[in-house]
């Protein structure tokens, strides 16, 4: 019971530390591929500090309780997806819990957002939600072929059936899903080319540009956490989990790695070309997986 | 749908310079584009009627904060067929190189900025790089990094310093060096054909009716360059070719970006082959007694983004009566930029904007 | 081409006078009813490229110049002609006391934002010109300012140096 | 990261935050602004300071007026500045909005910017090297480090000469004032 308690309270602050640093890491790996020195490691971590010290500015009630719900939806996430060996909430709900709450974030924010009433926030909201449509289709397709494979909805069981055996990317059926899921992890996680819904060059920034000082923070740190969340999903369910936590952060920083080398090397797509793409070779192979899942299972 | 109203501009990261667009919007569409300039309006033309002739040399750079040097030869044109001065041969490469090298620095910046446009940070901050590199060029042979005030009536300021031959062709062969990386990352990506081809598209008939010249009427398959068609400085001395593309679009006019970068690369080392030794500078009369007869001068150039003029009236004083510049921006971004917004996406704003190349100082001057 | 065109303006407009200044640059000089059938007429002898359009303010003649700049794109994708090169500079007069002329943008439709600027910076006016509101100015000026009797040194001193500097309350 | 330095951090961590973190609004406002992308790219790399560009005036804290300042940015400049959240700072660019610069007979350019809103420090030249950029962000690190980079609060103090000087500028502004104006003000600053 203390342990879970425990767990409960320090694998969001976990996963916010590791949220910064990846965001960090971001910064600096950017950096050098773009022929520079870039900046410290900490410097989200400062940029984060300096905005709670500055003033923001609230545009009503709505405004901050979409931000809290958005930040109130990526903890509770945490509690659900394993870290290593630790899932202080496993017995409750698995999968099917992840993705109510996964729908929180972007719920939140764009709820948040459209109360502060600018035109580019609700375009980049309206993009948000665009997107998410865009990959919860194949996204569903992956995880349901997962669920029906090991005939279970807790992630924890996935985890294990994968430790018994091989990693679920590299086993056959599940390649497949697998694939599908590599195609839509950069929309997952919003990088480019995928970026549509803050993309600053286009639309300011998006649902962001009405946030200020702690506001803006608060939203910094929803973005780590969900760069956390989206890369820990992956590697439970393809990369084999880990029983270690060591093991487990490499290999969601060897994930996170390839993420930005991709962001790199990549300018950003229309929201319906990104959509029309999501739908095409994602949703393909995620269905064939399915076929052939059930067909095999 | 509602209808919004959105300002793409005056503060805004996906505007290159100081200029706003107004959009009437439903939803991703536009409905209605107002281009509203005026931001950068400093009155150049009336502050030239109140300063001499050389005077007016260090304030007209500043009319295209990109690419000064196309001022400075269009007014120096204008100064020198009001005041019949000839220009030593050397001085005509020089000149050449001088403005080859300028249009080398500014499609390099108006790949930063399309790149960055487009959220491909990686390829705009190399050529922001390269660019830098051509600036290290300039400061050496002219000690400004951005405005350098080289072109005189009569020539040029000075010549070549020692060695510095050696050093531009050092320079651009280390960019040249970069090309395929270029072309691998930006230009035959993917993902850039998918965003600029059938962006701001017009063709040649429209083209021709709205004004366009420069890459956008190039980009419509015309080989209508001023460099060929009335040429300047040394550009008939040697063999070089027009690049054109035939489809109108976004795509096509940043293809003909790229490849003018490297005819003129190409051309540069061609006319450092054979440059003639000699003078460069036919030193004018005492710039503050200097009085130029009575008369009117139309000279044209051709910058980076299309035909830059000066239309200069003298009445015998030792200052300018009246001077007008012809911009390529100026019915690029008040006309063109206009009709080609409607209907457009919003993602593609400044996709367009930015593909037309429109420089914004050069519209208010 | 380039003198049987001198000789075809001459016959059809025997009013304007045509002087060659220079290799490239012919100066037409037309009175101000002749002008639109003039630009309508060179532009289907080939110079369908308006260049620019100015205006010169001769305040001692009170007068106001009208240019009108041309010159030729190419009638082939590929091949160059020669004429390419050369610039006609169209200019007529107009009355300095109420400036206003037609419009040319059914001609050249690019003529739009220049005749918009000359409307702001001059003050001239053109009848026929759709969208004919202020372009770059922000403020209201008595004289527009490109006239030749607004003196913008004086303008400054008047309004731009009578802005006081902020005063510190507590020193 | 030696002792020294880490001891100021736990000191004073919003002073080090506020210096070690100057996002810049990207607001092109003159032909400054071609010296601002060598600044933050390859060449220069502004990032390592910390130095970045936002897309809003929202999340920014630097403001860098870069070059001349026309009637027409003047407006856009104080509507940037006054959506800005405190602590932010102000930073001249260029010799033109010091006294006019080059422009000190135009009609249509300010002459002091100082006089329609608070600058904190100035960078001279025409245009500034990348160089004295880096200089004049060293020298704005010194002035947040005493506390005199306080151009916003001179800004509420003194508001009704800065709104003062904007109207007499600019006609009636189209937006209510920042802060209180007429009496109310005094009493603020007393």
């Amino acid at each position: 019971m203390v342990a879970t308690v425990a767990q409960c309270v320090l694998l969001p602050v976990l996963g916010i530390v590791i949220g910064l640093f990846f965001l960090g890491l971001y910064r600096k790996i950017m950096a050098r591929l773009h022929w520079r020195y870039g900046p410290p490691l900490i410097q989200p971590v400062i940029d984060i500090l300096r905005l709670f010290f500055q003033g923001g500015m609230s545009h009503g009630a709505v405004f901050d309780f979409g931000l809290v719900l958005s930040l109130a939806g990526a903890m509770a996430i945490i509690l659900f997806i394993p870290f290593a060996q630790w899932c202080p909430l496993q017995g409750s709900g698995g999968m099917l819990v992840i993705l109510y709450l996964m729908l929180l974030m972007p719920l939140g924010t764009a709820l948040s957002g459209g109360e502060a009433a600018n035109p580019n926030a609700s375009i980049g909201i309206s993009r948000k939600l665009i997107l998410a449509l865009g990959y919860e289709v194949p996204l569903l397709l992956i995880l349901l072929s997962v669920m029906s494979y090991y005939s279970t909805i807790s992630i924890v069981d996935i985890v294990r059936g994968q430790q018994a055996s091989v990693w679920a990317l590299f086993s056959w059926p599940l390649a497949l899903p697998g694939i599908a899921y590599i195609l839509i992890l950069p929309a997952v996680l919003g990088v480019r080319p995928f970026d549509t819904t803050t993309a600053p060059q286009e639309i300011s920034s998006g649902p962001l540009v009405e946030y200020g000082g702690k506001y803006l923070a608060f939203e910094h740190i929803i973005h780590a956490l969900s760069l956390f969340l989206g890369i820990s999903l992956f590697v439970n369910l393809f990369l084999g989990g880990a029983a270690n936590p060591i093991v487990f952060f490499v290999k969601i920083l060897v994930v996170f790695v390839a993420c930005v080398c991709i962001n790199a090397v990549f300018p950003r797509l229309r929201i319906e070309q990104a959509v029309s793409y999501l739908w095409k070779w994602p949703t393909a192979i995620a269905f064939l997986g399915l076929v052939v899942v059930s067909l095999v299972k | 749908m509602r209808e919004l109203e959105l300002y793409f501009g005056p503060q805004h990261l996906g505007m290159v310079g100081n200029f706003s667009i107004t959009l009437k919007a439903e939803g991703d569409r536009v409905l209605k584009a107002t281009a509203n300039p005026g931001y950068l309006h400093r009155g150049f033309e009336k502050l030239m009627e109140y300063r001499t002739w050389i005077q007016n040399f260090p304030l007209v750079c500043r009319i295209n904060v990109v690419e000064p040097d196309h001022v400075e030869m269009a007014y120096a044109m204008a100064v020198e067929k009001l005041a019949g001065i000839e220009v030593p041969e050397r001085a005509q490469y020089v000149r050449s190189i001088y403005l080859e090298l300028a249009r080398v620095g500014s499609h390099l910046f108006g790949l930063w900025a399309y790149a960055n446009m487009l959220g491909f940070d990686t390829v705009a901050q190399w050529a922001m790089y390269h660019r830098d590199l051509v600036l290290d060029l300039f400061e050496e042979l002219t000690g400004g990094r951005v405005y350098h005030i080289y072109i005189w009536p009569g020539g040029v300021r000075r010549d070549f310093p020692k060695g510095f031959k050696d050093k531009i062709v050092t320079t651009l062969h280390s960019i040249g060096g970069c090309v395929p990386d270029y072309d691998a990352a930006f230009f035959n990506n993917a993902i850039f054909h998918k965003r600029a081809s059938g962006i701001g598209k017009i063709d040649q008939r429209r083209a021709r009716e709205l004004g366009a010249t420069g890459q956008v009427l190039r980009a419509t398959g015309m080989k209508y360059d001023v460099r060929k068609v009335a040429p300047y400085a040394a550009y008939d001395k040697v063999e070089w070719n027009v690049p054109v593309r035939s489809d109108g679009d976004a795509y096509s006019r940043i293809w003909v970006v790229r490849d003018e970068m490297i005819e003129s690369v190409h051309m540069i080392f061609k006319l450092l082959d054979c440059m003639p030794e000699g003078e460069v500078f036919n030193k004018p009369p005492n710039p503050f007694k200097w009085k130029i007869p009575r008369g009117e001068a139309y000279a044209r150039c051709e910058s980076s983004r299309g035909e830059f003029g000066a239309y200069v009236v003298s009445n015998g004083e030792d200052k300018p009566y009246r001077v007008h510049f012809r911009t390529p921006s100026y019915p690029h971004g008040l006309i063109i930029l206009e009709k080609l917004l409607e209907n457009a996406n919003i993602a593609d704003v400044g996709n367009t904007m930015i593909s037309l190349y429109v420089v914004a100082p050069e519209i208010d001057r | 081409m380039n003198e049987g065109l001198k000789e075809k303006l001459e016959k059809a407009f025997p009013h304007a006078a045509i002087t060659s200044m220079r290799d490239t640059d012919y100066v037409v000089t037309a009175d101000k009813e002749s002008v639109l059938s003039l630009l309508a007429y060179v532009k289907d002898a080939g110079f369908d490229h308006l260049t620019l359009i100015s205006c010169v303010d001769w305040i001692d003649e009170g007068e106001f110049e009208l240019v009108y700049i041309l010159s030729p794109y190419m009638k082939d994708n590929e091949q160059i002609s020669g004429n390419e090169k050369i610039n006609l500079i169209l200019k007529t007069r107009i009355a300095r006391g109420n400036p206003a002329f037609q419009t040319v943008t059914h001609i050249f439709e690019n003529a739009e934002p220049y005749e918009r600027e000359l409307h702001e910076l001059f003050g001239v006016h053109f009848e026929g010109h759709k969208r004919l509101i202020p372009l770059f100015l922000e403020r209201a000026y008595d004289i527009p300012p490109f006239r030749k009797d607004f003196d913008t040194r004086r303008y400054v001193k008047e309004v731009f140096d009578n802005i006081p500097a902020i005063q510190d309350i507590k020193a | 990261m030696d002792r020294n330095k880490i001891g100021k951090w736990l000191k004073q961590p919003a002073k080090m935050a506020n210096k070690y973190s100057l996002n810049a609004v990207y607001f092109c406002t003159g032909c400054g602004i071609i010296e601002i992308p060598p600044v933050i790219t390859a060449r220069w790399d502004a990032e390592r300071f910390g130095i970045i560009p936002v897309a809003t005036p929202r999340q920014g804290n630097l403001f860098m007026i870069t070059g001349y300042v026309s009637l027409k940015t003047l407006r856009a400049i104080i509507r940037t500045y006054e959506q800005m959240p405190d602590p932010k700072y102000t930073v001249g660019f260029g010799s033109c909005p010091i006294n006019g610069g080059m422009y000190w007979d135009s009609y249509n350019t300010i002459k002091h910017l100082d006089r329609y809103i608070p600058v904190d420090g100035w960078i001279a030249g025409c245009m500034p090297r990348p160089e004295a950029v880096f200089i004049g962000v060293t020298h704005l690190w010194t002035l947040i480090e005493k506390d005199m980079a306080n151009g916003y609060l001179r800004y509420r103090e003194h508001y009704d000469q800065y709104r003062g000087n904007q109207e007499k500028l600019l006609g009636k502004l189209d937006w209510p004032p920042l802060y209180a104006t007429g009496i109310a003000q005094k009493e603020i600053a007393a």
